[in-house]
């Protein structure tokens, strides 16, 4: 199928979901919409009805005003439950997926999600907590967050991990409402107004510092992918609140001059914020704390591989150096009985340490606040604590050698076939570009993704980053055979 | 150990191919000043030992025996095929549907999700999805803002607390201010929102129904407030409520901002849920978040795409309505899952059920004398009691395993020796009795 | 893909298996063996290392003898978790399911296995449940399968029931050994040599007279589709142990002089034996020990929907009459304390009945033995237990009326198209003929059946019963949809 | 409430294309003498009742938390991949695959499991699949009396007494007789099976490796007593110790039996599991069971249909190698996924580990002074000890929780005082030490 862009009206089946069946007479593969299969009467999951006790008892009882009350019911299907589980097995039968085949989708990391994370978050014990459930009874709950947020710690070389953001984006926004906090702690929350953002970053940057209010500066690259440092110094000054940068980059490759690029910002009192949705590249050879990053997200749903279920959900940490701490959102979980390195030695053991307490700290007066009711996509914490665990030290530092040998392999084998505007180290990725095929053949980086789905075979990521003609961002992870 | 398929001699393999000795100099471009120092992590377990470790965390919760728990997150029935749908693989290991040739299943499924909030919601058009009911009701706000050109909101104080925290911050963002429109808390009050006049600034009035404390709010007039004021009304709404409470659409909601966890998405401790908002055709392209339209290809087939991609982070960067990409799919689709499962029909004895448990739940109390109503007017499943010396009582019943539902004084100061009691259809007269018993004997 | 026959000799991949990957030239879906995916040293699932502690312990005690060990080890496939998983994903996309599309498979009962019996059998206090755990820590267990076997005796109207089979045919096994117990206990175990089987049985009913050690004889049907009353009355004699008659029958039809038929047994000392495979038909509408039948099986995976598995498992308990029960498999469950009036109150409320204590009674002398290690299936027990309840006495019936009207519905709407050699009511399913379409068009029943595969449907039995000419035997049952 | 789709609407319309006037006349041919008469079931429930009435009753179990029994049955890690390649409904909600245009994926799968027990058992061929690994024995002897043309089948006392039972059962069937050849049971003796001759009318010898107590047989000897006699020999055996026992095949067995529920599959109290046989290809023709061969379509693609059906009773009846139809191929999934999952390597840790724990346990025990071996020789990963006292203090842990393996009285009179212990993988340093320190207690 090729397909237009949609006709901006039509996001909603109503108008003609209720007009009756498609016809018979049409052979095809297309499912008809959930709606187009529905039968007055029929039903799915039934309730059982009240007790008389309870019905007695509540006849006394204040009705619903008449005049809250809906006139008609929601039109929702009415379909068997055998209709509906056909309707959605068929639906999937449609899709692609990391689970059936290769899905180079580059700058989203779609590596295999392990089963074991699942069943982990399956736990009754941990998918039917209340998040408002009293303190005393979801200490495992606790002990979990607080754990992750270590090993996060660990991992990126930050002072501080807030795990509340649920996605990039939202670390993201995060990330800079703690930095215009910051600046105004200092009085120059008015005086800095603008957000540097190099021309390779991905949308979400941009779109991020707009809704925090920041002005985006844009920052051309220079010949070799990186940055450009001076046009980055020229573009510093009094009225800069941040760089974020993306690093390793959605070129896939790490900024070799990334000290004086966190140092050139810190010269001018901006904050170096950190894009972290490629660390799958560079677990246990890069922390963004050690290089002097003050703030960075995670793509926990990337580097910690929980799947991304058509779009999400996801979970986006934020980790923060000493100064940014104090605007973490709150609450944070906090240990306040037992000691933390005999709580971390037990559970690597896997033992609960006898007196341990957690609990959620509200009382954080300099916080932004809240950015996600709740403290975040629990069951994403759940699945990257499993998947940390099972990987452990070693197996972290694997996971970004053999992505890293994986993507590098691909830049050379494919390197005579397509243009490659970088042609350096690659890191997560490696970027191609189609100008040569378009320009000699008038095949289109379109024409090739649609050739490549001929194989059964996820495309790569298109014409991103913008700054790459007929790009092709192939990432192929560390889970993919030779 | 890794889910790395590769041997070592795939490792020398590629390594050769690259033309490096060693893996280390594929790292070369990390200057040697931040390169990383050793860390401090635990070793990998295998697939038994890390399950033992997670049944150990998951061992120190404790689930409440009886919970009458709700605030904003609701224990209800989830349909065993709902899991089944949603936990296809097809559907979990997939990625946002750029690619509609290989994409059908998840973009067919989302324009049905649009459809269905659409429907129960009144409203011309839905996104999907957002992180949560907060962020929602947020990002609602800040539409709101935009379409009105205006920058200041106002909120109930009947709406989820967390809400307005979280609506706080999103609108520190871009320095909006928002304003509190009180609700009546007196004990015998109507513990509803005030219809007192709006300033002619605001951009909107957000408000709940039913509110915090269970209470049915006067919809039609906030909207005519609202309205009266040139604001927008966004309506912050219980989706299974909708099955017997009028849409919003028809008491004149502009946009409508929910969390779609009752339907079909379990507790876990605060997530992930789905954000679920929707608004009238003429907003749309202020809206923020993913929309997906049905269209046809080249031979005429049905078929469905993203579309109004230009309101969108990746094309339109810093002009973007949203810096929204990840949002909760999976999620949407469990809600998608559970509406076509339960059907018009179930819904309404979701709602219904609930309901009369709520009713069975007061009775019960007053009858006992272990506690009354603290409002008047009506309400939906969740209803606001006075307890006295509710907070030591509460702590008390936890425990032993039950949860007497939310302590309003951890919000609002006002609301001292008041619990905020849930019922749902999973509520049953057992766990009433066992609640009215245990509040007696700690009289 | 039209398939012959296969090659006798190729029944295992070791011959190719490891003699390296498929080519990559060749395009198609087809997916390669997983021992073709295999790359020595690869690996999925993995297990800790002992501790030292037990090394240490452990070296004292006696190894292997050499002798016992083997020289090589088997080459199973070496792969990764994500090879793994998709090699079995994309075998499943080449199946054809009930959960994808209908499945009219006849005499089969290819009908909606709720998913929420998935959900019952995965609780781990049934699923970890170990068969030969203390008594004491299985009383869910056993109350479960007591139940279950008390709410068969409801349906069948006889008098016990044994669990222990594991299939239909296995019932069968079971039912017939213990009617030549019976023979036997009376003194006629060596002249009572014969079985009766009706010509339009299933091959199951002479397999398992001659695995007794019986021989077969056929009696032939009536122009009706019956059984000819004639013939069967002059082949009882003193040398028949039994008949086996499946009603309803193979052809769908029910056996309306079962009242003559079981009586002529009867009067011939031999033991009438129902095959309840089609039981879905007649729930609530006949009761096969009410009619006088001495011994039964039923299909639990078929009647009581438990998921076919591409071929099994399933369940195939045997109920009998008074005179048969001493003979029954060992051991049985038994209450022991406390009333089953009371239990059976309770349950039906969802409560345990206090002080309540089942037994597994093995002390039963003239029992014919075990016919499976350990009690039966017991996850198709709980699957089936979960149905039962779910369904309750009414909804029980409805299946069977829904599944009857949906059998006599197509008879009807497709009367004109095919032959319908016993044009009578139909039960659950309907047999039609392709015999015209043969003779006329030259379009056997396989080109019929080829022709409904490409409509995504999965064919009907075909061929058989073996008494209808290019039969097609359709069986919709109660779950799909107009 | 049924699953049924149909409406009262459906029911009517079909009742008229029909001509009927009621769905009772459509049971106007049971005659009316035999109409059922009113049953008591009890009524139906919904979704949220059935679920709470099957969480009663599992959590009337009580599953230990220390657990050395096996006897047949071990618990071992389900890698959680293994659940979900079964789990997926195309498989589960598929049957036989009679239609291979529509079922290559049953089809497949299969002819990689029956690849993979060849490879494990070192025979030509296997079946897919029986019952469970008691009712794989007995068929398998039957067949020997097939081959043979002999009607005595000499089975040890070394292999399990449920099996035993049943193949007593089968053969009661044809009439062959079951006569047991004795094993050392002596304490301190060997505990293996005797090597005495076998008369020349018996069609097979059955033994069991490892035997019921553990202990390793030497199978070589008895392969040749067997063949002295005119006779085959039948081995049972226990797949996760292939990993590192010698092959049936290698060692003269004509054909195997096993059970393959260690390989993935629950103990859900004693099924569904999954019977394993194996011969040699000159015995095909009488191998009872499913058999998938590999073959190529009309365009030359490789695909796999039901082979050599001629053996069946769908196509032979009466003289079909035996009436089995149903099988257990969802198990023989499981097992196949397991066997892809775990590897060469996997299965051999899974054995040295399961193998040192038992030694694990034995020198903790014998250094406890709470029992000792019973037997000389060798054993795998379950272990015969003599415990004074052994039926009451079975009694009592049970009481606590722990079940210290099986007590050999049960079946074996002359093994009183003898617990057989099992442990896997999963055996924790833990366990040990806690049925240790409980044995001492109760000393
Ligand atoms: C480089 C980069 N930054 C940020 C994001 C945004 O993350 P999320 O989609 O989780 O909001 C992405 C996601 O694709 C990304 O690739
Ligand atoms: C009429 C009849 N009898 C017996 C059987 C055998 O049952 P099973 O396959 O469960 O062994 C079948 C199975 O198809 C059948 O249809």
């Amino acid at each position: 199928m090729s397909v237009a862009e949609a006709p901006a009206s039509d996001t909603s089946g109503r108008g003609s979901a209720f007009s009756g069946a498609t016809g018979g007479e049409e052979l095809s593969i297309v499912e008809p919409l959930i709606f187009e299969r529905s039968r007055a009467q029929r039903r799915a999951v039934r309730f059982p009805q009240p007790s008389d006790r309870a019905r007695q008892r509540a006849a006394g009882q204040p009705t619903l005003p008449a005049s809250a009350l809906r006139q008609q019911a929601p039109r929702l299907p009415e379909v068997s439950e055998l209709e509906m589980l056909r309707h959605f097995n068929r639906l999937a039968h449609l899709n692609q997926a990391i689970d059936l085949n290769f899905y180079p989708l580059g700058s989203c990391t779609m590596k295999y999600n392990p089963k074991v994370n699942e069943w982990s978050a399956r736990l009754p014990g941990l998918a039917e907590s209340h998040p408002l459930d009293p303190e005393g009874l979801a200490q495992g709950s606790l002990e979990l967050m607080w754990l992750l947020a270590e090993q996060l710690k660990e991992i990126s070389g930050m002072a501080a991990v807030s795990l509340q953001p649920a996605a990039g984006a939202h670390g993201e926004l995060t990330g800079m409402l703690m930095t215009r906090a910051y600046h105004r702690s200092r009085g120059e929350g008015d005086s800095r107004t603008k957000v540097l953002v190099p021309d390779s970053a991905h949308g979400t940057n941009p779109a991020t510092a707009t809704m925090v209010g920041y002005q985006t500066v844009t920052i051309r690259s220079n010949e070799r992918g990186g940055i450009d440092l001076e046009a980055l110094r020229s573009a510093l000054g009094p009225d800069v609140a941040a760089l974020m940068i993306t690093n390793p980059s959605t070129l896939g490759i790490f900024e070799d001059q990334i000290d004086q690029v966190v140092a050139a910002v810190h010269d001018a009192g901006a904050i170096a914020y950190m894009d972290g949705a490629n660390l799958n590249a560079i677990l246990g050879r890069f922390r963004p704390g050690e290089a002097g990053f003050d703030v960075m997200h995670f793509n926990l749903h990337k580097t910690f591989s929980t799947p991304h279920g058509g779009g999400g959900p996801g979970a986006g940490p934020v980790g923060v150096s000493d100064k940014l701490e104090p605007f973490l959102p709150s609450p944070t979980v906090v240990l306040v009985e037992g000691g933390a390195t005999d709580v971390l030695r037990n559970a690597r053991d896997g033992r609960s340490t006898p007196g341990a307490r957690w609990t959620l700290d509200d009382d954080r007066p300099d916080s932004i606040g809240k950015v996600r009711s709740c403290y975040g996509n629990f069951g994403m914490f759940v699945r990257a604590y499993t998947y940390i665990r099972s990987n452990g030290a070693e197996g972290l530092r694997t996971i970004s050698e053999d992505a890293v040998l994986a993507a590098n392999y691909l830049r050379v084998r494919r390197h005579d076939v397509y243009d490659l505007p970088y042609d350096r180290l690659s890191k997560h990725e490696v970027v191609f570009s189609g100008r040569r095929q378009k320009r000699q053949h008038g095949v289109t980086t379109l024409d090739i993704a649609k050739a490549i789905l001929d194989h059964g075979i996820h495309p790569p990521t298109m014409y991103f980053p913008l700054i790459v003609e007929e790009a092709l961002m192939v990432e192929p992870t560390e889970t993919e055979s030779l | 150990m890794t889910y790395s398929p590769h041997t070592d001699a795939d490792r020398a393999r590629m390594l050769d191919a690259i033309g490096v000795a060693s893996v280390d100099d594929l790292f070369a471009d990390i200057p040697a000043s931040v390169r990383a120092s050793d860390w401090d992590l635990p070793p990998s377990l295998s697939e038994q030992e890390v399950r033992a470790e997670l049944a150990r965390l998951a061992g120190r919760n404790r689930i409440p025996d009886v919970s009458f728990l709700g605030a904003g997150v609701y224990r209800h029935l989830i349909p065993s095929v709902v899991g089944e749908v949603i936990g296809r693989s097809e559907f979990a290991t997939a990625y946002t549907p750029y690619q509609p040739e290989v994409s059908q299943g998840t973009l067919q499924s989302i324009y049905e999700f649009q459809s269905l909030i659409c429907e129960l919601t009144g409203m011309e058009v839905a996104t999907a999805s957002h992180y949560d009911g907060a962020t929602a009701t947020a990002e609602a706000a800040l539409m709101a803002c935009r379409l009105t050109r205006r920058s200041r909101v106002a909120v109930s104080a009947g709406v989820n607390p967390d809400y307005r925290r979280v609506l706080e911050t999103y609108c520190s963002g871009p320095g909006i201010e928002v304003v509190t429109v009180p609700i009546d808390l007196a004990d015998g009050g109507s513990g509803t929102t005030s219809l007192e006049p709006l300033a002619d600034d605001v951009a909107c009035l957000v408000a709940a129904q039913p509110n915090f404390y269970g209470q049915i709010e006067p919809m039609r007039e906030l909207a005519t407030v609202a309205h009266d004021a040139g604001a927008q009304l966004v309506a912050v709404v219980e989706p299974t409520s909708l099955a017997l409470l009028e849409p919003p659409g028809a008491y004149g909601a502009d946009l409508v901002a929910a969390e779609g966890q009752p339907l079909g998405i379990p507790a876990s401790f605060g997530g992930p849920y789905v954000g679920l908002m929707a608004a009238r055709m003429a907003s749309v392209r202020q809206m923020p978040g993913r929309l997906v339209g049905a269209t046809r290809d080249g031979s005429g087939r049905k078929g469905y795409v993203l579309t109004l991609q230009a309101r969108e982070q990746h094309i339109r960067r810093e002009k973007a309505a949203s810096n929204i990409c990840t949002n909760q799919a999976l999620m949407a689709l469990a809600a998608t899952a559970y509406l076509s499962a339960v059907g018009p029909q179930g819904l309404r004895e979701v709602a219904e059920l609930s309901m009369t448990q709520a009713r069975h739940l007061v009775a019960a109390m007053e009858e006992a004398g272990v506690g009354v109503r603290r409002f008047g007017g009506s309400y939906f499943a969740e209803v606001a009691m006075r307890v006295p010396d509710a907070a030591r009582r509460h702590a008390a019943l936890a425990e032993q395993g039950i949860v007497a539902g939310y302590l309003a004084e951890r919000d609002a100061p006002e609301m001292q020796d008041t619990l905020v009691l849930a019922t749902t259809e999973l509520t049953t007269d057992d766990d009433i009795a066992r609640l009215v018993s245990a509040l007696e004997a700690t009289r």
